[in-house]
């Protein structure tokens, strides 16, 4: 089944005529999603190697049916995007664009909240559903099919927590980078969900990193919402000090932010934490084997 | 970017929260000249981006402009946690009769704004938190309607302020922060402490203030405060060559790309028992120019023995990385041992790219694992 | 059981000290409503003839449990006070205050919305349910206790026809006057559905005038929705032209907005609309009788 | 409140949308002047707060300055749906290549702002969406998320605007249209017809902008817009005593309290036979000069034959009302019969009250209905 992007998704891309936008949205379509759309005000009519451009999302909603966006647009465009893609009624949105300015995440987040929209990203690599759908940038070839549902704050980490597992023999069903900025569309918390409904997910990977305390905060509730086991990674245990969140937002979270107490909030609810992503990759075999 | 002590006292101005009158000097004969015009006792205070200056000694008080210039020469170069005072910031001396605490942070967890404000001001907020936590209060504020005048008022009434024109004053300096904070698209505004005087003004008589980085493009004269010279000379190349550097201080040089990854892999240069001798970050794209970019700001290093390039590909392709790597080796004569592990988009090409080149300093390896292992064991034997 | 308010009612009245708060908090006090607070900022600690003042909603309601605040305050400081109320988390607000600004209503509308919290008002004359609460400034001798779900537009003109219903020997289960601002935080349709609800309520009237569309919309709503009967009164059928929305505004509702437009809308619907606010009293004792 | 266009354009230029050079003038020699000024052809048109100046006559193009002072001294005194213009707005004429239709609105159904846009401009918006109704493009603003640009490139893409430069210049023109409307809380913007001239450039050639009443009180710049001598004098006289009063065309003088009791009572006298003289509301609190005022104002309309107070009273009290009556027949000394019904707070008190005046002009009736009839009767019979 996966979740967030697969066979039923059609894909929109907000960006299609850019560089990066023609790329990866070509990329996509490799793969084998349904990319029915592209959006660049001022390009409708043109296509992209087949795929029609509109100049609004509206007009390539309404003309392709689709139910996705991808976004790939200059960050000082992409909070337009956002509201337009919600405005156009897709359901999933997947924002790839990085240094979109944080206040403008504070209203977007409460804007699709409301609406219910999900968004992943922004600065993040998108959802991959091995074997289904592709929407972002995560390099598929490096993933296989299966059960292991992988979550992460970073991008290139993920990738590389996906390759060990795949040198395991270990597949996924959907691999979600959420994006490491302060305010992001998705938390961990709202894709574990996701995994916990999911019927070919039966155990989780998620992958944090120091700052915030979104970590913390997944780990109560995996020990409190979820049947399927969560293994975790947390990157930034050597970092430098004063890399970590200031003062006050320190007393906001109750945590340092640091790796040190997100690992030991997760060990404390019985979660099992890698200290290398090799080790991450063996804990998932042990489960899988157990 | 975090702004020191007098920039953010200057955006308090802007925003009509009031401070003491104050000049910069960058020498005590400014600071003397400071003092003539301010007139009266002052106040000489290092700006650094750091805490701790008053126990640092960086905090003075002086009662004449020649007294005003022997602290400021015992002040202007003196360290404090790492960062060189080269700046004074000379105030007006106030006196205070009360000390209070206000911030607005950017909450992550809650993804709102929050107000947090208590009488217990001038001491670590983490210390009242703990201590008091029922006396500090906080309030969040909602991102699409934004402020209204009743989360000031309650401000000041849960934390018991009882003098109504102290009440009001305070609420006004919470609805202009919160305006500075939107305004300047802040991750954190904090007065500690805002003070109250003797004869009753409340005034802010300290700022943090630090700004969103990405929207800083949209916020030029933001973006002009950023003070490059008191940067680490490297970490300021790097960013001018729009890579993410931190110094370490190890000796294997670590380069990843992605935030995450590069965090790991430092993480597991230090597991198998190395020291890194800095972060560096090639970001999403990292063309070609950017690797070379990157491997002259931690070739600069001396400290470093070897490098470990880490890479996964998504937008980063490896091909791309292969040529830099190969672009900068031709450019700056590199003799220090390069591993580079690649993985992900076109990383067979670049593989190829890199064995063709055939060059002795170059180890390719097959895993991050295996990848930090040589580059500890080359920075070993170097 | 009426609806908005009844013997649960705990009241908080924003504006306590201030003489219209006074005189209609202590007027809605010796009705048998629950007057549990007042709020003015400054004046926390004193008390109204026995009736606690806070400096706060947020601490009259964690010290005296009120659910519901009737707002009494200057048109510059209402939209703060229903803020503040929402935020205090009372359930029920009834907004009396005149001259509230419209723009400021469509964002105050958007954030209740949201909140699930129901507000009458702004400049309305409040909510009364005879015999067990009266919040706002309704004259309640006039009602007596009933069936008769009683919605409107309009203040005195509401005291008007329940006046003609008491005459008739008609009771009321609840009064709302709904107030005739251009954005008010419960319009027909809503206090409609309320009465739907509401088992005390066997009939509805509702008294509407020119302007706006919200007859009409409550016509669709009472013909597909309802199963209560409902008779409704327009006032306004000889305005003079120009009183009425401008061209744009009827463009929007596909109404002209008058009187007559409003009784077509309703008659086609199969709604009995009195003529005079006698008549309308008068077809509302025909179907009791019926 | 509405605006004359010339105060809408004045507006339309403080932020940032094109308009046409102009000047107001208030005579013929002002007018000349004016076109002096301006130089070569421009239009002549009459501010009047009503539509149609077009077909009265009342817009005139001219070419020269003694023609400008013609056509001025034409319109001006011009009664124009009951108005009289007492203003002419001089503008540059423009060479118009073709005509738009761009609003913002106040949606009080949905309870958001409304864009409109149609390439169908310079004729009634009613036509166009009534006879092309999906060329009429129609889109919201959510009012707490404010305008995004998506909403203005939807507008023009959604209506087949084709030309990019003219597609910026109204992507630009909703934008700041939308700030306009919020950041003078109206109720309406319309520009029809926006137009483009032969070099391509988009402008607004007319202006409708209402104001909310409501939020003047943060907008005295706005408030100042008034034009007291445009008003009926005894509407004037009745906004400066803080009474809401419209003339009507009948003899029965009609005098409530809140506008939907008020509006009912001119709809029953109309019902039973009468003609009202007017509307006329005390508004919710209606205190005894309140009274006095209203009835000031009722009796100087010289076609008031009889007088009908009905007050339902809230928070009106009816003794105030009674009180107030009293105090106006002891002043005014008014002869006209005055009917008076009184429900509600206080009334006992009220009719007590006037029970005791026993003046001879005094009818008290029991029911609206009744009072509405005697005062009919009574105008018949004076």
């Amino acid at each position: 089944m996966a979740i967030l992007v697969d066979t039923e998704t059609r894909l929109v891309v907000q960006g299609l005529t850019g560089s990066e936008g023609r790329f990866h949205g070509l990329r996509n379509r490799a793969y084998g999603t349904h990319v029915v759309a592209g959006v660049t005000p001022g390009k409708g009519g043109q296509d992209v190697d087949g795929i029609p451009v509109f100049d609004t999302v509206d007009s390539a909603v309404s003309s392709t049916g689709a139910n996705t966006s991808m976004i790939v647009v200059p960050a000082a465009f992409a909070a337009d995007a956002i509201y337009e893609a919600v405005d156009a009624g897709v359901d999933t949105i997947v924002c790839i664009t990085e240094g979109v300015p944080a206040h403008d995440m504070l209203r977007i987040h409460a804007y699709l909240h409301a609406r219910g929209v999900i968004m992943v990203g922004p600065n993040c690599p998108g959802a991959l559903s091995p074997g289904k759908a592709n929407v972002g940038i995560i390099p598929a070839e490096i993933f296989r099919e299966g059960s292991v549902g992988l979550v992460s704050r970073s991008g290139t980490l993920t990738y590389q927590i996906g390759h060990e597992l795949t040198q395991l023999g270990l597949g996924s069903s959907t691999i979600v980078g959420i994006g490491g900025d302060p305010v992001v569309g998705s938390s961990f918390v709202e894709v574990l969900a996701l995994f916990e409904g999911d019927t070919q997910t039966e155990q989780v990977v998620m992958v944090g990193e120091i700052g915030g305390d979104e970590e913390e905060k997944a780990a109560a509730f995996i020990e409190g919402e979820m049947s399927k086991p969560v293994v975790a990674y947390i990157a930034g245990f050597t970092a430098p000090p004063g890399k970590t969140m200031g003062h006050a937002g320190a007393i906001i979270s109750g945590s340092a932010g640091t790796a040190q107490a997100k690992k030991d909030a997760l060990e404390a609810r019985g979660i099992r934490v890698g200290v290398t992503p090799t080790e991450t990759a063996h804990l998932v075999a042990e489960l899988i084997r157990a | 970017m975090d702004l020191y002590e007098f920039q953010g006292k200057e955006l308090f101005r802007r925003y009509g929260i009031p401070v003491s009158e104050g000049r910069l000097a960058t020498s005590p004969a400014e600071a003397h000249e400071a003092a003539q015009e301010l007139g009266g006792p002052v106040v000489v205070k290092a700006q650094v981006l750091t805490g701790g200056r008053g126990k640092a000694g960086g905090i003075k008080l002086a009662e004449t402009p020649e007294d005003v210039e022997a602290r400021a020469s015992e002040i202007l170069g003196m360290d404090i946690r790492g960062h060189t005072v080269r700046k004074v910031w000379i105030e007006r001396a106030s006196d205070i009769a009360r000390e209070y605490y206000l911030s607005i942070t950017f909450d992550r967890g809650a993804k709102r704004p929050l107000l947090m404000f208590t009488t217990h001001g001038g001491v670590d907020i983490e210390e009242v938190a703990a201590s008091s936590p029922d006396e500090l209060v906080r309030l969040h504020v909602d991102p699409l309607e934004g402020y209204h005048p009743w989360q000031g008022r309650r401000l000041v009434y849960d934390a018991g302020i009882a003098d109504p024109v102290e009440q009001k004053q305070i609420a006004a300096i919470v609805e202009r922060l919160y305006e500075a904070f939107v305004g300047c698209e802040a991750m954190l505004c904090e007065i500690n402490p805002l003070i109250v005087t003797t004869e009753g003004e409340v005034r802010a008589l300290d700022s943090k203030f630090t700004v969103d980085d990405n929207a800083l493009y949209r916020h030029p004269e933001l973006a002009e405060m950023r003070d490059v010279a008191a940067a680490d000379p490297l970490e300021a190349l790097a960013r001018e060559k729009g890579v993410t550097y931190v110094k370490l201080d190890g000796e294997v040089g670590v380069l990843g790309n992605g935030a995450g990854l590069t965090m790991s892999t430092v993480d597991v240069v230090t597991f198998v028992g190395g020291r890194p001798a800095n972060f560096c970050d090639l970001g999403g794209g990292g063309d070609a120019q950017g690797v070379v970019d990157a491997l002259d700001v931690i070739t600069r290093d001396p400290q470093v023995r070897s490098i470990f390039f880490n890479i996964f590909g998504g937008i980063t392709r490896c091909d791309e990385v292969a040529r830099g790597i190969l672009q900068a080796l031709g450019q700056m004569a590199i003799k220090l041992p390069i591993v580079v592990r690649l993985d992900g988009t076109n990383a067979e090409e670049g593989r190829r790219l890199l064995e063709e080149a055939a060059a002795a300093n170059l180890h390719a390896e097959a895993t991050m694992l295996d990848g930090a292992r040589r580059a500890v064991e080359l920075a070993a034997a170097a």
